[in-house]
């Protein structure tokens, strides 16, 4: 102890003379720092309530509620998340994993109220004092919590693929499957997406977790053509996926097919578990495609005697004659049709109606009558010397090319259309030519241009690596036909499709004419159905609309006893049709349950 | 219970035996009232003019936002200006701030404690543990609803609310106190049943007197 | 006892008697004893903990201390939370310094994960576990002075602590809970002229602890206070799990930042602060100059880090995160000592079994019932508060 | 000697100016205080209010008689302190109810105070008020007897025991005070006073970090208020003394609010800036250090 | 880490070693030679410091997993010593007097996971918990949700949609 011990605290007191360091007016000179954590945020118009906010809150703090004003639409749930401030700990975890980046959080950080329950709010809907804060955290760019990018999908090399029918993409590895499962959060915007209603998320996760039985069993549940859309869905849930907002989509489609891969048909036999034990009941089908054969399996499985009749030597419908082996290889076709027949439905193909038996034959020995014709008929575009011969429609070169028929391939092609099948039908040619001739020469012109092809984006890029020339806003004007050969076809430019009501009347800019080469030109601008079987009396009968069978929810038409379905009323889809088949079948089955009842 | 919480005869130093109960508190068994406010209205204004100018509170930090007391206390914050000032001793604490999450053995010194303090008391419920769980909503040794067992007359959001946010809910109390709204010491005596049944009911080992004050 | 103990006490080291089965012979009945319950409602103590003293007189005869008061069951929360929502729990263990549990936390599932967190993350992970650790003291040392009565060191000490926070504020969002180290790297990297402000903070940090040097550690009746008392025996360190500033005071070299280097500790220039006897005022000594090393760490690491690169490892989804089973320990040194994550996994999405081990829970319960015996009442806050215990980190 | 009845009133106008300086000087003090830690502290008038708010609080409870009678002696201990020293020398109005014996009378005021408090706050069963009143006895008794003695070193010195006649002995410029003609009794009664002032080294009787806060734990509402009357009395009281026996007293109020402001600064100008002693350690300091000097005042005059 | 190991197997019938890091093994040993090895590896070996002391629940396996972790400062090396205790009627003896400190560790094991650890001092005191009436919390097989739900009153009005359901509800209710 020291005399300085005595004197030196006395050095406290020069603070006296000191301005104290204070701040004067805390409430109003404290702004939170520009990263703060502080209330949150939320971007209406960017928000699609996939609740993965609500999925990675620890505390239980976020409730997903429907919001008036704010509608439930394809790719938005219309739930907005409703924060409960006696739950949040301003974790932020909710804005890292915000799929759009519309939940952030502000700076400001005073919230004192009496009533405990006016601590839960809606942000961006109740309106706050800090709604237009611009300070505040908002995940920095580079702060992932998950991977953007879609894992690339191994596929062959355009030229090797060119020299054969050979299927083109490889199917992911376990390691990749798991790898893109992994980006998957589970929001479930494509279920309601789907038209088949797949539980998307759930076989996510069952990639995920390496238990493929348990995908194979989901998959079942809702699809019975798994292996087929596996390959060519037109997967409408990947337009949707919340991930696509901020990186890729999860490519929902390689995923299931990566289920089929990994099992076995025996497998998938056991899954779908056999036939049942017999109603009694029996159903008939017209046309062996996704839609009948849904509803097949579905009726099958519920024990009804199911016969599908077949015009064509192999069942399939469109998925077999529309689609090219490169893209859908048959043994897949094969084994799906397998598991279908092997819950009992009996597929009678070379079977036409109308010649071989007729519908009314059906219509008294069946208890039910189901229409899937499907869509075998190609539209025509009525321009100049398009009955040429050599103008042909896409689905019958394509039937043709199936059935192994040699058509001729030309060599040189104009291909009219911008949709999946023009660019089935151009690759098929390609093909053939590159195997006739050793090179590539076809030509293709659409309406839209490139951003509103119809077609699959991925498809167009295939094509024109495979050495298609894709031309865009081309308007048909004629086939030329010189010396009764077909020579080539000439086209407009294409200013708008759509008039100012928004309905389809292109104009074109006719100074733009331009002259492509062909041999034969195809038309690839759509499909109809042949309903020809009908016969006079019924087609009399029944109701139609704008040219196509008018039916009900459930896919009944205005003759008690018969039904429709597929691509004849809905479309061309697979998955579509998949998804008429499940909604017929279930219709079917509502009738007959409701017939036995009185008994 | 425990041994020397329980009746036990103790021989005092003149040899005399006698019985002693140690959760009795033999001057203190009155049950909690209702105290009507001054008769005049003029005085009732003072008094409560009186009381929102001169806040005490309760040391006693029953969990994580106790932290943000001691910047509210020293230079940076300096609450003192704002007439809050903080008391070591229940008895003369007029606000209890409960900081955050109170697992039920601290929920029991709490409620002891704000059985001590005198009338008109104030609680402050700090961050979301208070008002509904908080990030430990799923834990079993935290309650969820503070106004449950005692009542509370403001909330202030935020886990953990900052020493301004505090400062903020200081000003938005004394308004109440000044508007005369701040009558939860008469709302718990007035539900004290109630109460009482809430906290025995989380409370399990209650080895303490139903009235203390 | 130390030399330094007046020569007129007496040895009380025999005192109260004990039973023959060992326990103390404490009859409170007789009116000689007094029990005396410091906390939890209670200024003198550290946090919401209690201890419940038996007293004779002035001298405490025995003490035990009673925790739970905090307790939440975080590691049982943890248990059914996954590994990414654990995150921002953890923070809540400690308080005053909750950095650590992030950073140890975040260590132990990367390296069951297999993942390495990218060195910028290193960097910006020592930065903030320095400032926490300067906070951390800067409260200790006004809780000090303060459990002796000398209020205006915390004062000083809070408000130089302020500045740090508002350093925390603009680097991590949030003053208290930072949730900022986040499994594999961190949220993001320094704002933009945050070295010069950090700077203008270690100055103001300085100049304090200048002034508190003066005020607290040249102060006649503080040091009578406190030299001499409260004295750990160098041979207790192991015995009792001493660790951190309580056992370099007594003088044993224990610095997990040297003893096994993790983030980037082996690339910076330091020495651990050494005391003599572990009385109080060495105590108080060591982590004073702590302080001045960790000012002078943040300067240095701030001089050294790299301004560019990744801040976080690519990780797995963490809405479906799995890692396989196993187990590990990752310490860290914290103000206090030794803090540890013991993590177990068992190939599920959530932490089999999580153990946090913090220095208090030896200090405050073991140690510092052994040492609370004999001692003056008056002296308990103080001696409390020189074991630098938080609660939280006992019970969790 | 007839009674002056009109000493009274004036009497109560001393009390009413002593009341009001006290709660004007123990806020200023505070402030100062508050300063040297680098912030502004409590308004002002701060002590008014919170004296208001703990009348006006609604319940109070109590632990038996003598808990009441605690602030009740505590309070009459200041206010007879005050009404029995002259508080203006020379002056008919403020030279209080001072009389020839005065300066025993004064002491015993002193301490009357502190017994009723501890009887109080014993009665009011808290341990740590227990504790704090034995505390604060022993240390009280060690702290006034520095101050005791110095007074018997300046009656000794000036040959009386009334206030008013030692004040006179000191007037006529500052180097007739005690404080030049007996230094030592200053030193060793300023010593003394910091004993008495509860203010660190010598706050360990109310110890808010071990025993918070001693006597008056249990003390609220209206008693904690008139504990606070007392607190803004019973200081000015005691420096009134310390200035009439030590520092030539003060013929006119301004002096009298310099001088008792001055006074009033030594404890905290000290007590801002240590920490506090242990009781037997403050015991023993006022032990070898006030009271060696306190005798030496004693024997040197 | 592998030569302690070797050290170890010669002297014990330990079992084989975890080798977590360069720094950090892992070792099981039979319950009736843990206090032997502790003290061996403590006077012999330079681990003196305890680092913590805490038990796993292996609900399946039905056992719990005694975790004693040691350090040997200045090796830098770390040893976490494992026993495998069946579940039910779980009992391990006490080693607070070859560390005071795992005293309170011990007192936590047995109210946390209702582990018994005879003649461990104040075993039996309540530690963290008070008033307890249910399984020892920090086993498996307490739900602390469930407890918390039947203890406690969440405040009402909580309602949430899966994104999922709702929008199949809204969008294809009405058939589509």
């Amino acid at each position: 102890m020291s005399v300085r011990d005595l004197l030196s605290p006395f050095a406290a007191w020069k603070n006296l003379f000191r301005d104290p360091v204070t701040i004067i007016d805390p409430l109003n000179d404290r702004p939170g720092a520009p990263r703060y954590r502080g209330f949150h945020q939320n971007d209406m118009d960017k928000c699609i309530g996939c609740g993965t906010c609500e999925t990675i809150c620890q505390n239980g703090a976020i409730d997903m509620l429907p919001v008036d004003g704010i509608e439930t639409k394809q790719g938005d749930s219309g739930l907005r998340p409703r924060i409960d401030y006696g739950r949040c700990c301003w974790c932020a975890l909710c804005v890292d994993v915000c799929m759009t980046k519309s939940l952030t959080m502000s700076n400001a950080y005073t919230w004192v109220e009496s009533d405990p329950d006016a601590f839960r709010f809606t942000p961006g809907v109740d309106k706050k004092h800090w709604d237009n804060a611009e300070l505040g955290y908002h995940r920095p760019e580079e702060h992932q919590l998950m991977a953007k990018v879609r894992l690339p999908m191994g596929e062959m090399e355009p030229e090797t693929r060119i020299e054969s029918f050979a299927e083109i993409v490889n199917g992911y590895t376990i390691e990749q499957a798991r790898l893109e499962a992994d980006r998957c959060v589970s929001c479930g915007l494509c279920v309601a997406t789907c038209p088949a209603h797949m539980s998307v998320p759930d076989y996510i996760a069952a990639v995920r977790d390496g238990d493929y039985e348990r995908g194979l069993k989901l998959l079942y549940e809702t699809n019975p053509f798994s292996g087929i859309c596996g390959s060519v869905c037109t997967h409408k849930c990947e337009t949707t996926c919340a991930a696509r907002h901020d990186g890729d989509p999860i490519a929902i489609r390689w995923l299931k097919r990566h289920i089929m891969d990994q099992v076995t048909f025996e497998q998938c036999r056991d899954i779908v578990g056999g036939p049942r034990p017999a109603t009694g009941k029996k159903v008939a089908i017209i046309g062996a495609g996704p839609a009948g054969l849904t509803a097949a399996f579905d009726l099958a499985k519920l024990g009804h005697s199911v016969t599908v009749y077949e015009a064509f030597d192999k069942p399939g419908g469109m998925t077999r004659w529309g689609i090219p082996e490169y893209r859908l290889p048959y043994a897949r076709i094969d084994q799906d049709i397998d598991v279908i027949r092997s819950v009992g439905v009996d597929i009678r193909c070379n079977v036409r109606i109308g010649k071989d038996i007729l519908l009314d034959e059906l219509h008294n020995s069946y208890d039910a009558v189901l229409l899937a014709l499907g869509l075998q008929l190609g539209r025509a575009t009525r321009i100049p010397g398009s009955e040429h011969e050599n103008v042909r429609k896409a689905v019958d070169l394509l039937r043709q090319a199936t059935a192994f028929e040699d058509f001729g391939p030309p060599r040189q092609a104009v291909v009219i259309g911008g949709g999946n099948v023009a660019m089935d039908i151009a690759r098929t040619i390609a093909r053939l030519q590159k195997k006739e001739f050793g090179r590539v020469q076809v030509t293709l012109t659409a309406l839209e241009d490139l951003a509103h092809f119809l077609a699959d984006p991925d498809e167009v890029k295939e094509a024109g690596e495979e050495g298609v020339v894709i031309l865009d806003s081309r308007g048909p004007r004629q086939v030329v036909i010189e010396n009764g050969q077909v020579t080539g076809l000439k086209t407009w430019h294409v200013k708008a499709i759509f008039d100012e009501q928004g309905r389809f009347a292109p104009s074109y800019d006719e100074t733009d004419e331009q002259m492509h080469a062909g041999s034969m030109v195809i038309e690839a601008i759509g499909q109809m159905t042949d309903v020809s079987i009908l016969g006079d009396t019924l087609t009399e009968k029944l109701t139609w609309n704008r040219g196509r069978l008018q039916v009900d929810a459930g896919g009944r038409t205005s003759e008690p006893w018969l039904w429709a379905s597929g691509d004849m009323v809905r479309g061309p889809d697979v998955v579509s049709a998949v998804a008429d088949g499940h909604r017929v079948a279930q219709s079917i089955h509502e009738m007959i349950a409701e017939t036995e009842q009185p008994k | 219970m425990k041994d020397e919480l329980k009746i036990r005869v103790v021989k005092g130093p003149d040899g005399v035996e006698f019985e002693v109960e140690p959760l009795k508190d033999y001057y203190c068994e009155a049950a909690p009232t209702v105290m009507p406010a001054a008769y005049i209205k003029v005085v009732e204004d003072l008094f409560n003019w009186a009381r929102s100018e001169s806040i005490w509170i309760l040391g006693f930090g029953t969990g994580c936002g106790a932290i943000e007391m001691r910047p509210l206390m020293t230079p940076r914050f300096d609450a003192y200006r704002f007439g809050v000032q903080w008391r070591p001793t229940p008895r003369q604490a007029n606000l209890f701030v409960i900081s955050g999450y109170l697992s039920t053995k601290t929920l029991k010194r709490a409620i002891r404690s704000y059985e001590q303090m005198q009338n008109p008391k104030y609680v402050i419920g700090l961050g979301s543990c208070t008002i509904n769980g908080g990030m430990y909503w799923d834990s079993y040794n935290t309650i969820k609803r503070l106004d449950d067992y005692l009542p509370v007359d403001l909330y202030i959001a935020g886990c953990m609310p900052r020493p301004e946010a505090l400062l903020a809910g200081f000003q938005d109390m004394k308004k109440l106190i000044r508007a005369g709204k701040a009558e939860g010491a008469n709302l718990y005596a007035e539900n004290f049943e109630w109460y009482k049944a809430n906290q025995k009911r989380v409370i399990h080992d209650w080895d303490m007197p139903d009235y203390n004050w | 006892m130390t030399q330094n103990a007046p020569f007129f006490t007496p040895d009380r080291s025999q005192y109260p008697a004990k039973k023959a089965d060992g326990t103390l012979d404490i009859d409170i009945a007789s009116g000689k004893y007094l029990k005396l319950w410091q906390g939890p409602n209670h200024p003198g103590i550290t946090g919401n903990m209690s201890v419940e003293l038996t007293v004779c007189g002035d001298e405490v005869v025995e003490g035990k201390t009673h925790v739970g008061y905090l307790h939440r069951g975080f590691e049982k929360l943890m248990e059914r939370r996954t590994f990414i929502q654990c995150f921002p729990i953890v923070c809540r263990i400690c308080v005053p310094e909750p950095d650590f549990n992030e950073y140890c936390y975040a260590a132990a599932v990367e390296e069951l994960a297999g993942i390495k967190s990218p060195e910028r993350a290193d960097w910006i992970r020592a930065l903030i576990l320095e400032m926490g650790r300067i906070n951390s003291y800067m409260m200790y040392l006004g809780g000090q002075a303060g459990a002796l009565g000398l209020g205006v060191i915390g004062q000083w000490t809070t408000y130089a602590r302020d500045l740090m926070l508002d350093r925390f504020e603009e680097l991590t969002g949030a003053r208290i809970y930072h949730m900022f180290i986040m499994p594999g790297g961190v949220r993001d990297g320094l704002p933009e002229g945050f070295d010069k402000r950090m700077e203008e903070t270690l100055r103001e940090v300085e100049s304090t602890l200048k002034d508190v040097y003066d005020v607290m550690f040249c102060n006649a009746v503080f040091k009578k206070r406190t030299v001499g008392v409260g004295y750990i025996d160098p041979a207790l360190v192991d015995s009792y799990g001493i660790t951190g500033p309580n056992a370099r005071a007594a003088g044993v070299a224990k610095d997990v930042r040297k003893d096994q280097p993790y983030l980037i500790y082996s690339q910076l220039d330091f020495e651990p602060v050494l005391g003599q006897d572990s009385d109080i005022f060495t105590r108080a000594d060591v982590r004073r100059r702590d302080v001045l090393v960790s000012v002078d760490l943040v300067r240095q690491i701030l001089a050294k880090m790299p301004r560019t690169g990744p801040l976080m490892a690519t990780v797995p989804n963490v809405l479906h995160w799995k890692i396989p089973r196993g187990e590990t320990y990752i310490r860290g040194e914290c103000s206090r000592g030794e803090y540890g994550y013991y993590l177990v996994t068992d190939g599920s999405g959530y932490p089999r079994r999580v153990n946090v081990r913090g220095p208090s829970y030896t200090h405050a319960v073991s140690l510092l019932e052994r040492m609370i015996v004999n001692l003056n009442i008056s002296d308990v806050a103080s001696l409390m508060v020189s074991l630098h215990t938080y609660p939280p980190e006992i019970e969790r | 000697m007839p009674f002056d009845w009109m000493k009274i009133p004036y009497s109560l106008l001393t009390l009413f100016i002593v009341v009001n300086y006290g709660f004007f000087l123990n806020a200023l003090i505070q402030k100062m205080g508050a300063r040297a830690g680098r912030r502004y502290g409590i308004p002002i008038w701060q002590n008014y209010v919170d004296m208001i708010k703990n009348y006006g609080l609604r319940s109070s409870i109590t632990h038996g008689a003598m808990f009441y009678l605690g602030p009740v002696f505590r309070l009459s201990g200041g206010v007879g302190l005050l009404l029995f020293v002259p508080t203006i020398y020379g002056s008919y109005m403020f030279s209080n109810l001072s009389f020839a014996g005065d300066l025993i009378l004064a002491l015993y005021f002193i301490f009357f105070g502190t017994l009723g408090m501890a009887l109080g706050a014993g009665e009011s069963g808290h341990p740590h008020a227990a504790i704090g009143v034995s505390r604060g006895l022993a240390q009280v008794s060690t702290a006034e007897l520095p101050f005791a003695l110095a007074v018997f070193a300046v009656a000794l010195q000036y040959q009386t025991l009334s206030v008013t006649e030692i004040v006179a002995a000191q007037q006529g410029g500052f180097l007739q005070w005690t404080l030049f003609t007996n230094p030592l009794a200053v030193a060793a009664a300023m010593l003394g006073f910091l004993g008495s002032m509860m203010r660190p080294p010598f706050d360990v009787v109310i110890a808010p970090q071990e025993i918070p806060i001693g006597p008056p734990t249990e003390y609220h509402s209206a008693y904690l208020a008139l504990m606070q009357t007392n607190r803004a009395i019973f200081p000015i009281a005691k420096i009134v003394i310390y200035m009439n026996l030590f520092f030539g007293g003060a013929s006119d109020w301004p002096t009298f609010f310099f001088k008792v402001f001055l006074i009033y600064l030594w404890s905290a100008f000290v007590g801002v800036v240590f920490p506090r002693f242990r009781v037997e350690q403050s015991i023993r300091w006022f032990l070898i250090w006030a009271v060696p000097l306190g005798i030496l005042s004693i024997i040197l005059v | 880490m592998r030569e302690l190991h070797t050290k170890l197997k010669s002297l014990f019938p330990v079992g084989d070693l975890t080798e977590q890091r360069s720094n950090l093994g892992f070792v099981t040993v039979p319950q009736e030679h843990l206090r032997a090895v502790l003290v061996h590896l403590r006077d012999r070996e330079g681990f003196t410091h305890l680092v913590l002391l805490t038990a796993v629940d292996w609900l399946e396996a039905g056992q719990f997993q005694l975790t004693y972790l040691l350090s040997n400062r200045t090796a830098g090396k770390d040893l976490g010593v494992r026993v495998m205790l069946a579940r039910d009627g779980a009992t391990m003896q006490s080693i607070h007097d070859v560390w005071p400190t795992a005293a309170t560790y011990q007192r936590e094991l047995r109210e946390m996971f209702g582990i018994d650890f005879p003649g461990s001092p104040r075993l039996h005191e309540e530690f963290i918990l008070e008033g307890w009436n249910d399984i020892p919390p920090y086993r498996r097989d307490f739900d602390t949700l469930k407890y918390a739900q039947e203890n406690y009153s969440e405040r009402p009005g909580r309602v949430t949609h899966d994104p999922a359901a709702h929008m199949k509800q809204k969008l294809n209710s009405g058939g589509n």
